[in-house]
């Protein structure tokens, strides 16, 4: 399906028109021809079409009766068509380029669609190891910062764009030269320069500060990244491991133990973990086996949410915990250096049952299990589970150390210090944002003032491009070209799908720039891979852009023996941390699952993106659990105000949200927000900037003061909206879950002993459970050809919101906005149900499940009837469909659905989409139609992409689709593979079928005869029979 | 006192207590009553309610008007609440249209004669009434510009309506009931027409001649004439009670819990009646005062009308406790909850709002001295009226609001031009009555004439106009 | 006295009774044709910026429709040719011919041609060519004899009706593959019968239902 | 001759409900064909004292009203079956429960329309002129005054007799009205 890249000589003439089209006073204007000129009967030209198309059935409500398009004279449209039609461009079908990208610390292949030269949506590239088809919902979102109107488009000086014209290509290089000079002339032989890069993980890059290191001798490399694992690889250099870093093998692991760490959710290489961890959730089905995951972390995260037995701990006891698992361990004759086993048995824990059975399980499963400490945690932390691995025998089988591909480089507080001494007075910044990521204590914004000259490139104007000297303006990846490489040692090309939209530089060839070299970015890469080619260069270098991934791998596994020595010294005076209380509080800042560290506070998609635990949108909040809240007198909405004892006095006033599994007496915050120092139109106004608070190196602060002030906050959240008692609600509605089947649940004891399980839903069953499928009259026979159903697997999900990304970027689903996601009016047409068990005032038994949700398309569909004007019906099929354009908007099939799925365009959202984000229409996709104020919409199965397999199945001339031809979007970006689609009435059995026979599947709501075709697989908890299961269920 | 009181046997009770015209009022003197506010010089009063509905009616076009231009989002609704005050208000205004026809149709069936001096302006009220509720579902729809798929009209998409949903009967029923409503009140307003054609000078002689059709009182005319109206009450009765039927069935057809119930029907049409008759009774209260009708309308009438109040609010408690019952005899949790969280959830003020307002307030009619004081009849039947429409919204926010999975729980509130829209109802329902009091007569002359002892022609004790 | 109305006004009810059913009538006729895209839509032949010609090309030369509409069979959608098509011949032929200025110099500047668009569909509505073309729909079943037309114009009402027309009973506007572009087949005078076919690998079956169509 | 040509009738004027009943009874035995009697109300059983026949209008609005429910589930089945059957909620395609409400309604619409137009129709209405507008007291016919008219192209009529007859019934006024 990806076909042969050569935009070298076919794109080339197109992308020069792109070009000029860029420098164009208009851009918009033309775009709407240039762009999606066959598009423009895909109706996709921004706004235009789906105004012009409004403005018809407008006319035609004059007309009674008659056609909603003929009885006006239609506006007159014009088609442009190619000047010279690229090669291999055929108007109206997709093209499909393969590239690598960087989301989150994990590097992954990318499969870029794009129509006529527009990339629309990105998704996993299946032939590469660490996304296998698979992406997240960075990856996802990564497609509309193409189209982010707020990107820099201009050259800064201290600030101000250097002129008001829209930049061409020529103006910037010349602006670049000017600024190599100047470097030259004040940094010299580059003693007082430092060059701050992130955590990029390319040789091309390498080779060029290789060359930058040559002209500036003194240069001081820094790297300041949220990805960077800064503690794991001082744990490792303790070991004797020198720029190293870790590769997990869940794929190996029967039992999991995360401390605060988050391997499914946004630490390391998220997509491949999943994917891995997956298998060995879904493998209940074949051999009734499963992993078992123990989770002990200060606030929910994904893995947190999937865990069998969860410990709600604050982060600041996770080390103790580790050194008293270690002498669990040793007491149960685990050989482990004796400095770690004295500590431990210095410790006295407080949750012994629970590491007892931790322990025991972890030795049972020698070499089988893999034991993991979040990136917060100290090195010398990182470095006692290393230990364990090691002693445990999983280094190697569940565990790898790697070479690392990063230049080896000072963290930023190093840097700061430096500069603080005055010993740098220049500085290259490449991509990092220290200005807003730096903790607050550096005053880094004062140090970059204090320089004689400081570069910045960057996506945005943001708050480092304004404090530095000079800001050039960054291209997106899928503009540029670049190579990248894994965890695992897979090495990419990174391949431009379109010419920047404005002008705009790589990485490559910025730094290159500086160094007077002018040297294109495609060079620059392909000199790097030279050497790699096997005999023919073009032919292998065709290959891997074909492919997405390059043939050899870089760097290599360390199987040398880890040295202990260092590490034990690092113990010494390592004791029990003091325990938190009400007044001497616990902080605890993370990244957040929508904006990462901020980088993507300019994405509305993501911005919209219900948080995986908090379903918070818009924003972030201090998270405190139910009890403490209680505790302290505070509810959901009030205002804090967060001080930090001790140093720097910092205070933070923001809003509270009370979830269930916050550790005790601590408050949990989401780094990203509250960007001041950046106003994009998307960011503006959202959340609280918890860099603030974030002092030192560890996101977790001891003894912080939490105090109620005067004055509420609204937090827009998808569940539990609006209403007045957030509290009220969950717990009503975790009571009405117990005697409703909708979120169904067995621990793997119980399944085993009720393989049918239908004991264990007997409870649930409305009458009886054969009545469920019986109608009271005979249904119409009109199927024929495939009948298209869903099943999703429960046990497998972990909430990490791709689909959801996924479908928005497919489906061409508005943004609403926080105001309106306040009134429960988000669009999203896939959603993820959250729902807590166990009591709120004993935080280790709360437990969260995720259970998506979609159209499930009933046989018997509520919302049909219901509609006056049979908008929607169903299809052959047996797809619940809707013709939007019938649709007059009576609301009546979503109040009839009991899923409560179906989403009305209250107000014209895609058009003010357009109209605030001018751009934003070019990513639509040209195969949905565009919606408009007053229509449903919701989830019709990807029927655009179940067409065009069928239509192509059909121009072969066969009938019935292959299991696989069609694949829905969010089924193809689950890292889980947790949603399986396929045709019912497949005669070799199709998988989506074999998995409806499982004893696991089941209906939401079956009593109500509805037939949906979506039915899910009940989760399964694999809990510890030596352990009290954290809830009944 | 008496415990119960059943349409039939209030006949004979009622005709032992009081004549249905009092004083010594004659044929002529009748019409003279009747004309007196349609040819008095136009009291002050008048014009300041006039005024007052007339703003009323701008508020409501603001409204509609912004409506249109924004999209339905101007309202507080949701993703899970798709109806909220628009179809409350829709089903509050069908339901007050009821009493008129009841009273119309449904007593003269049952030849209540007392209901001769009432019938007309419940008539009207009725008309004005579904008037203002057919601007609701009118206007809920997203796209306005194409409502009129809603009728089956052949297009080139080849498409027609789909006859299986509620709402389509809505379309069908509503529009039908407001036909048949209009037709039977202008056949009743024919002779009076014609009586001030024959009063009147210049243009009203010539507007009241048009509209009187040429009626001459010929009794071969009398004769269709009274049989045609007969049917008509006959068509109307199944009518009324079919408009609320299918009303309810918006509901009723559902799966929801808390709409999906078999009592609705029955449960409907009481209540309608139940707040149609507060309407008549604060309408004609006022009426009564302003253009001094005591003499037709008695307050035989209005004991007559609080006792059928007291009747229908009495049934329509019932159907609140039966609704719990079955709620609790189902066992199905989804029931159950939803009654449950309506007592006691967020919107428990409402639900309480409601039972206070229909429930309890309405047997202080128990009491003779209450529903024969006007001031009480007055105050209580506001209330009903305020009970009656939080009941609609109990009804279709509550349920909407926390259905079967807990995930999609919501809240909704009003905004500004929800309750505008409301308030904007009163405005053209007022603006309407207010037109039809000034140049239309509020009692039907003919037929109260016939209840008079003149009427009769072997009544010959009566030596009026003889010689 | 007099009275108010004179005698003629009384029949006015027998003309309104024999009246307002004839007018009703003419009026639901009236709208039914002239509101129709028959009426509206039909023969709209807008002026092109090229006086590009058709019958010519098509008709006398005999090209055939795949040879500019290169993506019909393929794409949703039947490309406009893009100039250095047009010039492939042009640049030899009629070179130096001044109305076909503005393609040369589109061909020079780069600059797209603006064609005029005749046949449009509602966005909702997603047509796709190849699907038709692969089964023996002929190109003047739904663009009538483009072959015989000097400037484009719309020749049939593309309405939703007239599509399901053929799509309930597509049988009429079956021709044998090869002959899809050959505008002038007449399947029926043929006796043509896409069952008996040998080449048809499956029955066509077009979908009636919304989504196949609307998505 | 020519005063009989534009002579439309008699009427007589009488001012209770009983004495135009005893009148009409007294004119229906005479024979009379063409006359009627008018009251500001309908009079109970006035119709026998002038012995006419019982209305028709029951048989139209039974044949309205029928067509109108054929009509309408005729409707809905050509719709659901015939001319674009739609699998709905996988209802068979004709679900005649599902009709029946909008089969009454429109049953009950047209028999209205039967009623009200056929009443009309019966009366020859609207008419807005009529020779007896001519007489000032006939005015008081829509308030307090009953009138009995006989028309001149009555066999049985006779100018001076009739009104003569008509006096001695007790009528407190009678006067020959014009065409």
């Amino acid at each position: 399906m990806q076909s042969e890249n050569n935009q070298e000589k076919s794109g080339k003439k197109y992308w020069r028109s792109l070009e000029e089209l860029a420098e164009s006073p208009d851009m918009l204007a033309k775009m709407k021809n240039e762009f999606p000129s066959g598009a423009a009967e895909l109706e996709v030209t921004p706004g235009v079409d789906r105004r012009s198309f409004l403005g018809i059935i407008g006319a035609s409500a004059a007309f009674a009766g008659m056609t909603t398009t003929g009885c006006i004279r239609k506006p007159r449209e014009k088609i442009l068509p190619y000047n010279k039609r690229p090669e291999d461009l055929v108007e109206g079908k997709p093209q499909y380029y393969a590239s690598v990208g960087r989301f989150g610390g994990s590097v992954f292949g990318l499969l870029v669609t794009s129509y006529e030269g527009r990339p629309t949506k990105i998704d996993g590239n299946p032939s590469h190891p660490m996304s296998l088809g698979a992406t997240n919902t960075f990856a996802q979102a990564s497609v509309l910062d193409v189209y982010d109107p707020d990107r820099s488009q201009s050259v800064l000086q201290n600030g101000n764009a250097i002129s008001s014209a829209r930049m061409s290509m020529k103006a910037l290089n010349k602006s670049l030269a000017e600024a190599a000079a100047k470097l030259k002339e004040i940094a010299g032989t580059g003693d007082k320069l430092a060059l701050l890069i992130e955590a990029e993980p390319s040789p091309t890059l390498n080779s060029v500060i290789k060359n930058f290191k040559e002209q500036f001798p003194g240069v001081k490399v820094s790297i300041h990244d949220a990805a960077m694992r800064w503690n794991e690889a001082e744990a490792l250099r303790l070991l004797g491991f020198k720029n190293a870093q870790l590769l997990t093998r869940l794929e190996n692991a029967d039992v999991i133990a995360a401390f605060d760490a988050d391997p499914l959710g946004i630490e390391g290489d998220v997509v491949r973990n999943s994917k891995m961890f997956a298998t060995k959730r879904r493998s209940v089905d074949e051999n009734g086996t499963m992993s078992r995951v123990y989770v002990a972390e200060p606030a929910f995260t994904n893995t947190g949410a999937v865990a069998d037995h969860r410990l709600s701990i604050r982060a600041s006891a996770i080390g103790e915990t580790l050194l008293a698992l270690a002498a669990a361990l040793a007491a149960q004759g685990v050989s482990l250096p004796q400095e770690i086993v004295t500590r431990g048995q210095q410790v006295v824990p407080t949750n012994a049952s629970w590491i007892k059975a931790l322990a025991t399980d972890l030795r049972l499963n020698k070499g089988r299990s893999l034991l993991l400490v979040g990136q917060n945690q100290k090195a010398w932390i990182h470095g006692i589970a290393f230990a364990i691995n090691d002693a445990l025998s999983n280094v190697g089988n569940t565990l790898e150390v790697r070479t690392s591909v990063l230049p080896d480089a000072i963290p930023l507080s190093q840097l700061a210090s430096l500069m603080k001494r005055g010993s740098i007075d220049t500085l290259v910044t490449v991509d990092a944002n220290p200005v807003y990521t730096a903790p607050a204590d550096l005053k880094f914004e004062e140090l970059i003032k204090t320089l004689k000259f400081s570069l910045h490139l960057g996506y945005h104007a943001d708050e480092t491009a304004l404090a530095s000297t000079m800001h050039f303006p960054k291209s997106h990846f899928l503009e540029q070209w670049g190579d990248l490489v894994s965890t695992d040692g897979t090495a990419a090309i990174v391949q431009p799908v379109i010419e920047p939209l404005f002008a705009s530089l790589s990485e490559l060839s910025f730094l290159s720039g500086l160094m007077g070299v002018e040297k294109s970015s495609y060079d620059l890469v392909q000199s790097t891979w030279k050497s790699e080619a096997s005999m023919n260069f073009e032919s292998s270098w065709r290959r891997w852009l074909h492919d997405g991934v390059i043939s050899s791998k870089v760097g290599n596994t360390l199987t040398d023996q880890p040295n202990f020595a260092g590490l034990s010294q690092q113990l010494t005076g390592i004791g029990a941390s003091p325990v938190p209380t009400a007044s001497q509080m616990e902080l605890l800042l993370t990244l957040d699952r929508s904006v990462y560290d901020g980088r993507y506070a300019n994405n509305a998609w993501l911005q919209e993106i219900p948080d995986t635990v908090t379903k918070l949108t818009w924003d972030n909040a201090v998270m405190v659990s139910p009890k403490t809240a209680k505790e302290k007198g505070i509810k959901t909405g009030d205002f804090v105000e967060i001080t930090i004892q001790g140093g720097s006095q910092t205070k933070l006033k923001a809003a509270v949200f009370v979830v269930p599994g916050v550790a005790e007496n601590t408050v949990a915050m989401a780094l990203g927000y509250g960007r001041a120092g950046f106003n994009g139109r998307v960011s503006t106004g959202t959340g609280f900037n918890a860099y603030s608070l974030l002092t030192g190196d560890s996101h977790s602060a001891l003894g912080v003061t939490v105090s109620k002030v005067p004055g509420t906050y609204e937090l827009a959240t998808t569940q539990e909206h609006g209403v007045s008692d957030y509290q009220y609600d969950t717990e009503v509605g975790a009571e009405a879950l117990k005697t409703r089947g909708v979120m169904r649940e067995v621990t793997l004891a119980t399944f085993r002993n009720d393989p049918t399980l239908e004991k264990s839903f007997k409870k649930f069953e409305l009458g009886k459970k054969e009545n469920h499928r019986t109608l009271l009259w005979k249904q119409p026979n009109e199927t024929r050809g495939n009948q298209w159903g869903m099943t999703i697997d429960l046990n497998s999900c972990t909430g990490c919101n791709a689909c959801t990304a996924a479908c928005q970027a497919e489906n061409n689903i508005s943004v609403v906005g926080k105001k309106r996601v306040l009134m429960s009016r988000e669009m999203h047409w896939i959603r993820i149900d959250r729902y807590f068990t166990g009591n709120v005032d004993n935080p280790d038994s709360i437990q969260a499940s995720f259970q998506p949700l979609a159209c499930a398309h009933c046989e018997t569909a509520p919302c049909e009837q219901v509609c006056p004007v049979a908008a929607t019906v169903h299809g052959i099929e047996g797809t619940n469909d809707i013709a939007y354009n019938r649709c007059i908007g009576t609301r009546y099939c979503a109040n009839n659905c009991p899923y409560k799925v179906r989403r009305f365009n209250y107000f014209n959202y895609s058009k003010e989409n357009d109209e605030e984000n001018p751009l934003y229409a070019m990513q639509k996709n040209p195969r949905v139609t565009v919606r408009f104020r007053g229509v449903i919409e919701k989830c019709s199965y990807c029927i655009q992409r179940v067409n065009a397999a069928r239509i192509e199945a059909k121009v072969r001339g066969e009938e019935i689709l292959q299991d696989g031809a069609v694949i829905t979007a969010c089924q193809q970006v689950c890292p889980t593979e947790a949603i399986t689609f396929g045709n019912l009435a497949d005669e070799v059995d199709s998988k989506v079928k074999q998995l409806k026979a499982s004893p696991r599947n089941y209906a939401v709501l079956s009593e109500l005869a509805l037939l949906p075709r979506t039915t899910f697989l009940t989760k399964v908890r694999n809990t510890n029979p030596e352990l009290e299961p954290s809830t009944q269920l | 006192m008496e415990t119960s009181v059943t349409l039939a046997n209030l006949e004979e009770r009622v005709d032992k207590r009081a004549p249905l015209v009092l004083g010594r009022e004659t044929l002529s003197s009748v019409t003279d009553i009747v004309a007196r506010p349609m040819e008095m010089a136009t009291p002050n009063a008048w014009w300041i309610c006039f005024l007052l509905a007339l703003s009323g009616l701008g508020i409501l076009g603001g409204s509609i008007a912004y409506l249109f231009w924004e999209g339905v989002g101007v309202w507080g609704l949701n993703n899970r609440v798709g109806w909220a005050w628009d179809i409350t208000n829709f089903v509050f205004w069908v339901g007050i249209g009821h009493a008129g026809t009841l009273i119309s149709a449904i007593l003269f069936l049952f030849r209540q004669k007392w209901r001769t001096s009432i019938n007309r302006a419940a008539e009207a009220m009725t008309i004005f009434a579904v008037i203002c509720a057919l601007i609701f579902p009118g206007i809920h729809v997203g796209r306005v510009w194409v409502a009129y798929w809603l009728f089956p009209i052949p297009n080139q998409m080849a498409m027609w309506p789909n006859f299986r949903s509620p709402l389509l009967w809505d379309v069908f029923a509503v529009s039908t009931y407001f036909t048949v409503s209009t037709l039977f009140w202008f056949v009743g307003l024919i002779p009076d027409i014609a009586t001030f054609r024959d009063r009147s000078k210049g243009v009203r002689k010539f507007v009241y001649g048009l509209f009187a059709l040429g009626w001459r009182g010929s009794h071969r005319h009398w004769l269709n004439y009274e049989r045609a109206y007969l049917i008509l009450a006959a068509l109307s009765t199944p009518l009324v009670l079919s408009v609320h039927t299918i009303v309810s069935f918006d509901f009723a057809t559902s799966q929801l819990p808390g709409w999906h119930a078999t009592i609705f029907p029955p449960y409907f049409v009481a209540g309608a009646i139940f707040s149609g008759f507060a309407m008549v009774i604060n309408l004609m209260i006022i009426c009564r005062w302003v253009f001094k009708l005591e003499h037709l309308v008695t307050m035989r009438h209005f004991e007559n009308m609080a006792k059928i109040i007291l009747l229908t609010g009495s049934i329509v408690g019932y159907a609140y406790a039966m609704e719990f019952f079955i709620a609790w005899y189902s066992g199905n949790p989804y029931e159950r909850y939803i009654f449950v969280s309506r007592a006691t959830g967020p919107y428990a003020w409402a639900y309480w709002t409601m039972i206070t307002c229909n429930v309890v307030i309405p047997q202080l009619f128990w009491v003779r001295k209450i529903r024969t004081n006007l001031w009480a009849l007055f105050i209580i039947s506001v209330f009903v009226n305020i009970g009656m429409w939080f009941e609609r919204f109990v009804i279709i926010v509550t349920s909407l609001h926390r259905t079967f999975l807990p995930s999609s729980w919501a809240y909704f509130r009003p905004t500004i031009i929800d309750i505008s829209t409301f308030i904007g109802s009163f405005g053209l329902f007022f603006t309407l009555f207010l037109l039809f009091i000034r140049f239309l007569p509020i009692v039907a002359i003919a037929e109260v004439k016939t209840v008079m002892p003149e009427a009769d022609p072997h009544n010959h004790d009566n030596k009026e106009g003889a010689h | 006295m007099t009275p108010i109305f004179p005698k003629w006004t009384n029949h006015i009810p027998t003309v309104v009774a024999v009246g307002a059913p004839v007018v009703l009538v003419s009026v639901v006729l009236f709208v039914w044709y002239f509101f129709s895209p028959k009426w509206t839509d039909v023969g709209y032949s807008p002026k092109q910026p090229v006086a590009f010609s058709h019958q010519l090309h098509a008709g006398q030369m005999g090209m055939d429709c795949r040879y500019c509409h290169s993506t019909v069979e393929r794409a949703a959608f039947a490309a406009i040719p893009p100039t250095e098509t047009c010039m492939g011949c042009h640049s030899m032929v009629q070179a130096k011919s001044p109305k076909l200025q503005l393609v040369r110099d589109s061909y020079k500047t780069g600059e797209p041609i603006e064609w005029v668009k005749v046949h449009m569909l509602p966005d909702h509505a997603h047509f796709n060519h190849s699907i038709h073309v692969n089964s023996g729909v002929n190109c003047a079943s739904c663009h009538g004899r483009i072959d015989q037309m000097k400037v484009v114009g719309q020749a049939q009402p593309l309405s939703m009706g007239w599509c399901l027309e053929c799509h309930r009973n597509p049988t009429p506007n079956l021709v044998p593959k090869n002959q899809v572009t050959n505008l002038g087949y007449n399947p029926a005078k043929e006796g043509y019968d896409p069952e008996k076919d040998p080449h048809r690998l499956r029955g066509v079956n077009p979908p009636q239902h919304c989504s196949g169509c609307h998505y | 001759m020519s005063q009989k040509q534009d002579l439309y009738g008699v009427l007589a004027e009488f001012s209770s409900a009983s004495e135009i009943y005893h009148a009409c009874e007294k004119v229906r035995d005479k024979g009379f064909t063409h006359w009627d009697a008018h009251t500001p109300f309908p009079v109970h059983g006035l119709e026998k004292a002038m012995g006419l026949k019982p209305s028709k209008i029951p048989w139209i609005v039974l044949a309205l009203g029928l067509s109108g429910a054929t009509g309408g589930m005729t409707l809905q089945w050509w719709i659901n079956t015939q001319a674009y059957p739609l699998v709905i909620s996988g209802k068979p395609y004709f679900s005649w429960q599902a009709f029946v409400p909008v089969t009454f309604e429109l049953g009950v619409l047209l028999g209205a329309f039967g009623a009200v137009f056929g009443m009309l129709f019966l009366n020859r209405l609207p008419m807005w002129y009529h020779s007896l507008f001519r007489s000032q007291r006939f005015e008081r016919v829509t308030d307090d005054k009953f009138f009995i008219s006989i028309e001149a192209r009555d066999p049985k009529f006779d100018a001076t007799a009739t009104s003569k007859m008509l006096t001695e019934l007790g009528a407190t006024h009678v006067e020959l009205v014009e065409q």
